[in-house]
């Protein structure tokens, strides 16, 4: 048995977690507390692509796993720049 | 010729060779990368120093506070993952104001970004000096947490 | 078998495994960044560090390395300003 | 080894599930912003499909473009129909 049997197992495991982390959409309370999800994401995402690249000698998907790392700050940016300003009247 | 200041060329050339190792490790290093490799990181270092003047660090604390901050952050992780297993939740969540020193710029983002990867702490603002930080655990003395953190970094960067 | 890439991958499955626990336990956004930012950060460094150990490529285990820190970059940055707008917007953190 | 032969499938099954759930959810949530969350959710699901399939310049595409940059355009535009307030459900 090689470490790479390890892996369909890590992957399941994982991608189970990520879709756990869906349960903070569904139910906020804030419109913060749903953006947490997408950074769930991004790392899960990265976890899943590099270990994949491994298993499959695929190392593209590690390039495509760079791309997630950036692309959930620039969800996140967005959010707050656009979405979440402060509201009148506070702080 | 306009006069170019020593440091900023020592910059320069550091940046260089820092994005030519980068891209060496992203793209591969065959021959072939560099047609479009050696322009990108003379791009990218020009419109680095446009964007950002150079700052002068030490390179031994660096490799210090790198390897202090993993292991800071490691420990963070575990502190989490003990109170999220927990069967009964034990937060005292609370709002610390820290005063900084450290000088505007890079050392303080490093500073803000090094503060939400330690155990039990995480920046939340920042006006002028003053940080606020979230804690987990009000009774922790994360006042000598944080200026530990502060003091390594400004080894890193002499004023 | 390499035994140290191996645990090294059951450590970063474990942290992945507390930090969503965290985002769903904790009682608020703040607490919950904590648990993203700190856990999540570290499971991944364990979990590419488990398989540059078992590529034993240096040039595939830098490249791992580097998309940890750009993570950590990312991630650190992002809860800074979720947190931070967080507070403006008056969402007070919560309190036992 | 038959418990792993069982393995990819399994995967695979769950993420399609999980694909089949969030755009569900994107179609049919009422409030708009929970709705581009889980388009932007969707979008990172469809990346790793793609990746199940081999398909790694796709993933990426769907990725930068599908799930980044529409998302974040489409927070542009929820910001501007709801006079920037997203907290009610």
């Amino acid at each position: 048995m090689t470490i790479d049997a390890v892996h369909p197992w890590l992957a399941l495991f994982l991608l189970a977690n990520l879709l756990a982390g869906l349960w903070r959409v569904l139910t906020g309370p804030t419109a913060a507390d749903r953006m947490l999800s997408t950074q769930l994401f991004g790392t899960t995402a990265v976890a899943l692509l590099a270990i994949e690249a491994d298993t499959r000698a695929m190392p593209a998907l590690r390039d495509v796993a760079l791309v997630f790392a950036l692309l959930a700050a620039i969800t996140a940016v967005a959010f707050v720049r656009r979405v979440w300003q402060p509201r009148e009247g506070s702080k | 010729m306009p006069a170019v200041s020593s440091a900023v060329l020592r910059a320069g050339a550091f940046r260089i060779a820092l994005y030519a190792l980068l891209w060496g490790i992203l793209a591969g290093f065959e021959p072939g990368s560099w047609f479009l490799g050696a322009p990108a990181v003379l791009l990218a270092a020009w419109l680095s120093l446009q964007l950002a003047s150079p700052v002068p660090f030490r390179p031994w604390p660096v490799l210090v506070f790198v390897a202090f901050f993993i292991g800071r952050s490691v420990s963070g992780a575990v502190d989490v993952a003990r109170r999220a297993l927990a069967p009964r939740l034990r937060l005292a969540p609370a709002l610390v104001v820290y005063q900084t020193s450290l000088p505007a710029g890079l050392p303080r983002v490093l500073f803000l970004n090094s503060i939400s990867l330690t155990p039990g702490t995480l920046s939340a603002d920042i006006r002028d000096d003053t940080v606020w930080v979230h804690v987990l655990d009000e009774n922790g003395d994360h006042e000598q947490a944080l200026s530990g953190l502060e003091g390594r970094l400004a080894r890193v960067f002499p004023q | 078998m390499n035994w140290l890439a191996l645990a090294s991958l059951a450590l970063g499955a474990f942290f992945f495994l507390a930090g969503t626990v965290g985002l769903l336990r904790f009682p608020d956004v703040h607490s919950r960044l904590h648990a993203l930012t700190k856990a999540d950060n570290v499971g991944l460094g364990f979990l590419l560090f488990g398989l540059a150990l078992e590529v034993g490529s240096p040039l595939v285990g830098a490249k791992l390395f580097v998309i940890w820190c750009l993570v950590l970059l990312a991630s650190a940055s992002v809860s800074h300003v979720i947190a931070r707008a967080a507070l403006r917007r008056g969402v007070e953190p919560w309190q036992r | 080894m038959a418990a792993l032969s069982l393995l990819p499938p399994a995967l695979d099954l769950l993420l399609a599930v999980a694909l089949l759930l969030t755009a569900w959810r994107a179609l049919y949530t009422r409030a708009l912003f929970p709705a581009v969350v889980f388009f932007v959710a969707f979008g990172m699901l469809l990346a790793l499909a793609w990746m199940r399939l081999e398909a790694p310049d796709v993933a990426l595409a769907e990725a930068a473009i599908g799930a980044g940059l529409t998302g974040a355009l489409l927070m542009a535009a929820v910001a501007r129909l709801r006079g920037r307030d997203e907290d009610k459900p």
